[in-house]
């Protein structure tokens, strides 16, 4: 038999002014299965709370309302009350009499009726409620970072530096990312190498980290502080543990006239090559698609001049696994195509600049590279066809961003930044250079960035048009840039050497599979959901994996940098202890009664339920049904209405307690 | 072209499938009865005709226990395969436990001898999935969409009050006898909700507030998921129109989210997913 | 025995019946279903022409769907039981067939065996029954399996019988239907006793030929194992069409229904083809598939009836064969079983 | 006291059940009372994790009990605590709202809303209008007159010894 304690708060005036505390109690008392009511000025006070703690033992509760506040205030605070009393805190409920009603009601007869309304529902509540325990899930306390570009780096380095293991995996042959190809970074004009280099050989050299270049993630298992991960470690056909980096192999490779990615076709490399000099693993991949060997069956030059027998021919794909508590996402952006082609079908190219028809249309990477002093010019401004210095720089900005047609409706929020900072690096390299800019508004907020704006346009003489270009086309060896001037109302004609397209960031073209696999969000243009876009942009819907960088949205380097290391700092505190403690508000599936239909699993937020064999004792599979994983279960209970037999229940809200409530409603 | 009986006959020689589940003579006139053969002398028994109302799908639900890692055969018009989709859909069924005979339809007959209501629409003769197909594809002839939701429309026109009373006045007929639920074939819950007592949500008594409850149940419960065999309707001998429950569900199911059931073996069914841009006018 | 004879048609007879103040209860159609409802007008009745047996049973007018046997009340520590007493109208049932009117007998054993059902007593003790014989069948129809003829008086306080002029005579069976036939006003005839229309040993001729129940027993007696079952009843789809519009069938389920403090217990038709029949609340199903509820289904008509009460308990009205979505007919079953 | 205040009192009172999600309605109802906004005495609110975990069954017990309205609230789109329970919710009621209204409920009588944990004010003015909506509407007679029958409540008063039957 149910022993119910009713506790009703006057919250001093706050309740008692307009609801009859007094009555309500007596009126409680005579409730069946109440076999202790009281009223008292003050609940969670300490005299209050020992009221509570005293009645819980003298009168043998097995269940306690209490009438005061909204339990969004005092849950924790009478529920800790309780359990010093030695029942368990989840057979304590309130009833809200404070804010849903003595606050909100003015008739003293109509709030009293409606507290002691409010407190039978709880009433009949409690005394279905079932003692819960909080979850515990053990964590492996590792972490993997996915993507070893600039946030991927940090968070690892972060992760590393707080004490816990790091699994780095980035699919290309080196760390580095985008940001190793830049040449200087605004708004201080430092050297993007120089400040990231360092980074990266501390990642290489870390003890704490454990890398893999050229590797992608096949599959996620798991859940929160269990994650198994099976990493996908491309065959590179040497031998990394042989290889000393020395670089004959490249010299010798026959292959020398390949567009090297790195310098994003501007310039050539071998078959066998690492991407750049300052590449972390200084390790060779050999290029399977060029390679004369793998083409023909002939050459091996490289596996002749390998004083260490590096060269494997024979190398295949690799699965490793690994077990991390957590993950951090920080696979960054693509950069718009421009191109007819486009990785996502949303979106649509650009034909009318004539971006891969004239070779003096580049997009900005490519800018970064001419400017790049490890670049294919070695820093010097050459246009691409005939290696001529321009003198006259169109730079167009928002190609793609900001263009619904294009399907692309955001600002990609770095060009305007480092459009200014190409007319700066342009001017500093050629004097007599001229640098037009075509916007349609300029976005510098942040700290020293419109500073910098102004020193691109007062200093080093950038003209900026307010308009759009309409055609390009050519004319000799002038590039013809009409467009419109809107602040003057005039049409532009300007003959250009060079046209600087400021092409949108885009998702990663391959981000949709990760996504899956990892069961995380993603917007309609593909960038992945953070949890909350204001309190949880760190977290993502799956527990225990976050994000980092320009994977969730176009971002800076110092806003990548900072939300890796808030990233870093999430999976820290995950990792903080070896069990992580959850409210047990979490769906149970009664597998007798399950039919097996799946609704539930497609329709979880969380992808916290999964199939389940039911077999007998001799191993035969009787039925399957679902089953949910209560460390991913967030408890919100979507499951239990989409489930026809009501084969699942939630703890805390349980059906019985629901209905419960209801009956009590009107009674 | 091989007849009915030599394919059921050849299946169950061959041993090619467990059992062979069909339509045989019935015993009173207008009605035909189920067989579940698993000899081969059974295959003579099959037949089909314009009586073949009954959809043997519900055969293949779990309850049966026929399906199994063995094929099981299962004569079924064009309307019947929308079941096996749905149950495939909901994971009741893979597509290689069941071979599917298909048979040409054109049109069966109510229990009045009438052309069904479901064959007045219909846009299935021919099964869109089968192993074997009797007789030749039918050729579909284009449906006047004004007339598939006739009857639904005509409820619709009512007042609310209008369609309180008429469908308590139906409900009061309601003795709970459940054959409505057991002719279903997507009715294969091991345990209805009906029965679940802790908490009881749908009162069990055959009285105006436990029979509107069940019928709200039945049709929400197959919002998205009924391929309209008219089944329910058919085994409901007090004549209560679910069926036309049912059709205004799936007219709204399209209407708001453009899903029709029984296409698409790998469609999510529509209300356990949604999209961000679901409509949502009624939110105040 | 004795006749009355009505001179005129079936429709004053009705009148009639409704002027002596007692409910009248008779088949009409409603919203599509013949059922037996309370009738005010004659008008309302559907003719003995017009039906060859209704969809529903007369029984539920004793044995309701659902009724409230006792209500309760908690409040605070206390809890208050009152019984619910049946209503005392008296009430005359009009129009049913002999095998409907026989089943009563059949439904009387069980209500009254141990313990007494106040409930159904009372409402047949207050209830007089007139049934009409019957001039057609279909091919359901087998209550000569059971004894029961065309213009059977087994269960009937009166009969209404016809000629081939389409009269009507009252044939009256009970001390109850005496008086009954007595009461009616305008309606007095001779009590000249009337031969029987050969129109009824016609329609006899026409019934499935009577099942030979007695073998059915003994077969049944012996082949509670057997493969019988799994063959015939693998297409049962296992609803209660059947056992509900049975006029024999009368198993029921308890149940309580509250709001907050305040409870009815209630008695709800049940049926043992439904698979929580027989679920014990350990989750155990002693009856845990259809060929096994089936064989209940079956063995209980022809077998554990009989046992104990010595006759069977089905009055071959056809109803169930009528109505099963999948013509599973217990009268091919139960012929089917002695040339197993 | 004056005539007026008695009348005031007789006037119909409806029943009203408001299921609602902790994080956003329940958290916005308790806003109307930190900022001692006013609104009708009628509503009974009960709180629940999300709208996904309210099932229709919840809204038709609440009918059988004696509403005479039911809301249904939770958090806007794009807002909620478990991200997608709303849009399930909001999918489900679509179709049960035909469902209801179909059978011939009117559905002035089930409503259902967005209210976030910062709009206490729209909470307060919600209830009051939907509270003099369903005034306007008087009582859920239609839906009374079933449960009278299945569940005669008014038949529960024991002071009187005789006890008549209670079907019909």
């Amino acid at each position: 038999m149910a022993r119910v304690g009713v506790f009703v708060c006057h919250c001093g005036e706050n309740i008692a002014r307009t609801v009859d505390c007094s009555s309500v109690a007596e009126r409680a008392s005579k409730l069946r299965d109440v076999v202790y009511s009281v009223d008292y000025k003050y609940m969670c006070s300490d005299p209050g709370q020992t009221l509570i703690k005293d009645a819980v033992k003298k009168y043998e509760l097995t269940g306690v309302v209490i009438a005061s506040c909204s339990p969004l205030m005092h849950e924790k605070t009478f529920r800790r009350a309780v359990s010093e009393a030695g029942l368990n805190p989840f057979l304590c409920e309130m009833a809200n009499i404070r804010e849903h009603c003595s606050w909100v009601h003015e008739d003293k007869e109509d709030a009293t009726q409606k507290a002691f309304d409010l407190i039978r529902i709880m009433v009949e509540k409690v005394k279905r409620n079932h003692p819960l325990q909080p979850i515990r899930i053990p964590v492996t306390r590792r972490a993997m970072v996915i993507g070893g570009g600039v946030a991927g780096i940090q968070a690892s380095l972060d992760i590393a530096d707080g004490g816990r293991q790091v699994v780095l995996v980035e699919k290309s042959p080196s760390i580095g990312g985008h940001m190793a190809q830049l040449s200087e970074t605004f708004p201080t004009l430092d050297c993007s190498q120089c400040i990231l280099t360092p980074k990266m050989v501390s990642v290489n050299s870390h003890k704490n980290i454990k890398l893999y270049t050229y590797s992608e993630v096949e599959s996620v298992e798991g859940y929160i502080g269990n994650f198994e991960v099976t990493i996908r470690k491309k065959a590179r056909y040497v031998d990394d543990t042989k290889c000393t980096g020395c670089g004959i192999c490249q010299q010798k490779c026959p292959m020398k006239k390949i567009p090297g990615e790195f310098n994003t076709g501007l310039g050539k490399r071998t078959a066998i090559y690492v991407p750049f000099p300052q590449a972390v693993p200084n390790i060779p991949v050999i290029d399977k698609e060029n390679c004369t060997y793998f083409k023909t069956g002939k050459c091996k030059a490289c596996e002749k001049f390998c004083d260490r027998k590096a060269i494997d021919f024979e190398q295949k794909d690799e699965f490793i696994k690994e077990k991390v508590g957590a993950i951090v996402v920080a696979t960054g952006y693509d950069l718009y195509s421009i191109k007819k082609e486009q990785n996502f079908p949303t979106v649509k190219g650009y034909g009318e600049y004539g971006y891969g028809k004239y070779p003096d249309v580049i997009n900005s990477l490519q800018f970064e590279r001419l400017l790049s002093a490890s670049g294919p010019t070695f820093g010097e401004v050459k246009r691409p066809s005939d290696g001529k210095t321009p003198e006259t720089v169109v730079f167009i900005q928002c190609v793609g961003s900001r263009d619904d047609a294009k399907g692309i409706s955001y600002c990609s929020k770095i060009c305007c930044m480092y459009t200014a900072k190409h007319t700066m690096l342009y001017k500093h390299k050629v004097h007599n250079g001229k640098a037009f800019v075509f916007y349609m508004d300029i976005r510098s907020a942040g700290k020293n960035y419109d500073e910098f704006v102004r020193r691109a346009i007062e200093e080093d003489e950038a003209v900026y048009l307010r308009g759009r270009v309409s055609k390009i086309y050519q004319e000799g060896d002038k590039l013809i840039v009409k467009g419109a001037d809107t602040l003057s109302g005039t049409q532009v004609e300007i003959a250009a050497d060079l046209v600087v397209l400021a092409t949108a960031m885009t998702a990663q073209s391959d981000i949709v599979p990760l996504a899956q696999k990892l069961g995380v969000g993603y917007d309609k243009y593909h960038f992945l959901s953070e949890a909350h876009p204001k309190l949880r942009p760190v977290e993502t819907n799956s527990a225990g994996i976050f994000l980092a960088g320009a994977c969730q949205a176009p971002k800076d380097i110092p806003e990548a940098v900072a939300q890796a290391s808030a990233a870093a700092s999430k999976v820290l505190g995950l990792c903080s202890s070896e069990e992580l403690e959850r409210e047990p508000y979490v769906a149970t599936v009664n597998e007798t009664t399950c039919a097996g239909c799946g609704f539930c699993i497609t329709a979880c937020p969380y992808q916290a339920i999964e199939r389940k064999e039911i077999k007998n004792r001799n191993g035969e599979v009787l039925k399957t049904v679902a089953s949910v994983n209560h460390g991913v279960c967030q408890g919100c209970g979507t499951c239990l209405s989409i489930c026809r037999s009501k084969s699942i229940d939630l703890a805390g809200f349980t059906d019985e307690e629901v209905y419960a409530e209801i009956d009590a409603m009107f009674a | 072209m091989s007849t009915l009986n030599q394919i059921v006959k050849e299946l169950l020689q061959s041993g090619k499938v467990s059992s062979a589940i069909g339509y045989a003579e019935g015993t009173i006139p207008g009605k035909v009865q189920t067989i579940i053969a698993k000899t081969p002398e059974q295959a003579e028994k099959f037949i089909f005709n314009s009586f073949c109302v009954n959809n043997l799908v519900t055969y293949l639900t779990r309850g049966f226990k026929l399906t199994g890692e063995k094929p099981v055969a299962v004569v079924v018009k064009g309307c019947d395969a929308r079941s096996i989709i749905a149950l495939i859909q909901e994971n009741q069924l893979t597509r290689e436990q069941v071979y599917i005979i298909g048979v040409a339809c054109n049109g069966v007959k109510d229990k009045d001898g009438n052309e069904a209501v479901k064959c007045r629409a219909c846009q299935s003769h021919t099964p869109a999935v089968y192993d074997t197909l009797v007789g030749e594809p039918v050729e579909e002839k284009p449906v006047n969409p004004a007339e598939a939701f006739k009857d639904v429309e005509k409820l619709e026109s009512m007042s609310v009050s209008e369609r309180w009373e008429f469908w308590n006045k139906e409900f009061e007929k309601c003795i709970r006898c459940y054959a409505c639920r057991q002719a279903c074939p997507l009715c294969y819950c091991e345990r209805c909700v009906v029965d679940k007592t802790t908490p009881q949500w749908i009162d069990s008594s055959a009285h105006p507030v436990g029979n509107l409850s069940w019928h709200i149940t039945r049709a929400f419960h197959l919002a998205g998921r009924c391929t309209g065999c008219g089944e329910c309707e058919r085994a409901c001998h007090q004549n209560i129109p679910l069926g036309l429950l049912n059709k205004k569900m799936s007219k709204e199911i399209f209407k708001n989210f453009g899903y029709r059931a029984g296409k698409d073996m790998n469609a999510k069914p529509p209300l356990t997913e949604f999209k961000i841009e679901d409509k949502e006018e009624f939110i105040r | 025995m004795n006749y009355y004879r009505i001179s005129a048609g079936y429709k004053e007879l009705i009148e009639a019946l409704l002027k002596t103040g007692a409910s009248i209860i008779a088949p009409v159609l409603y919203n599509k279903v013949s059922m037996f409802r309370k009738i005010s007008s004659a008008d309302e009745v559907l003719m003995p022409e017009e039906y060859i047996n209704t969809v529903r049973s007369a029984k539920e007018k004793f044995f309701p769907v659902t009724e409230p046997l006792v209500k309760f009340k908690i409040e605070g520590k206390d809890i208050q039981v009152r019984d619910i007493e049946p209503d005392e109208a008296q009430t005359i049932i009009v129009g049913l067939r002999p095998c409907d009117a026989a089943a009563f007998n059949t439904l009387d054993l069980l209500f009254s065996y141990e313990y007494k059902d106040k409930f159904y007593i009372k409402r047949r003790e207050n209830t007089t029954i007139i049934s009409v014989a019957c001039s057609k069948c279909d091919e359901a129809c087998f209550c000569t399996s059971f004894g029961i003829m065309p213009d059977s008086l087994e269960g009937s306080d009166i009969q209404l019988k016809t000629d081939q002029d389409g009269k009507y005579y009252a044939e009256t069976v009970t001390e109850k239907g005496k008086e009954l036939a007595s009461k009616l006003e305008g309606l007095k005839a001779s009590e000249t006793e009337i031969k029987s229309a050969s129109i009824y040993s016609e329609v006899k001729k026409k019934i499935r030929q009577p099942l030979e129940t007695d073998k059915i027993k003994s077969w049944l007696d012996n082949n509670f194992d057997s493969n019988f079952w799994d063959e015939y009843s693998a297409r049962c789809l296992g609803c209660a069409s059947c056992a509900f519009l049975c006029p024999t069938c009368h198993c029921f389920d308890i149940v309580d229904e509250m709001h907050y403090n305040k409870g009815f217990r209630r008695k709800n038709w049940d049926a043992c083809q439904f698979p929580v029949f027989t679920k014990h609340s350990s989750g155990h199903n002693p009856r845990d598939i259809q060929s096994k509820r089936y064989r209940q289904r079956v063995m209980h008509k022809f077998k554990y009836f009989s046992e104990r009460f010595n006759k069977p308990l089905c009055t071959g009205c056809g109803r169930c064969v009528r109505a099963c979505p999948v013509n599973l007919d217990i009268y091919e079953v139960a012929s089917a079983t002695v040339k197993y | 006291m004056p005539e007026e205040n008695i009348n005031s009192k007789k006037e119909f009172q409806p029943a009203i059940a408001a299921f609602v999600c902790t994080w956003c309605t329940y958290t916005g109802a308790d806003l109307a009372g930190t900022s001692r906004l006013k609104y009708e005495p009628n509503v009974r609110i009960m709180r629940l994790p999300c709208t996904g975990r309210i099932d229709y069954n919840l809204i038709v017990k609440a009918l059988e009990k004696g509403a005479d309205g039911v809301l249904v609230s939770g958090c806007h789109p794009n807002d909620c605590h478990y991200n997608a329970g709303n849009f399930h919710a909001r999918r489900r009621f679509t179709i049960f709202r035909e469902l209801l209204n179909f059978v011939g409920i009117d559905l002035r009588r089930v409503q259902f809303s967005w209210v976030s944990a910062a709009e206490g004010a729209k909470w307060a003015d919600l209830i009051n209008k939907f509270t003099s909506e369903i005034k306007e509407l008087g009582p859920f007679t239609e839906y009374k007159k079933l449960s009278g029958v299945s569940f005669p409540i008014e038949e529960f008063d024991f002071s009187e010894e005789t006890v008549e039957a209670s079907e019909k």
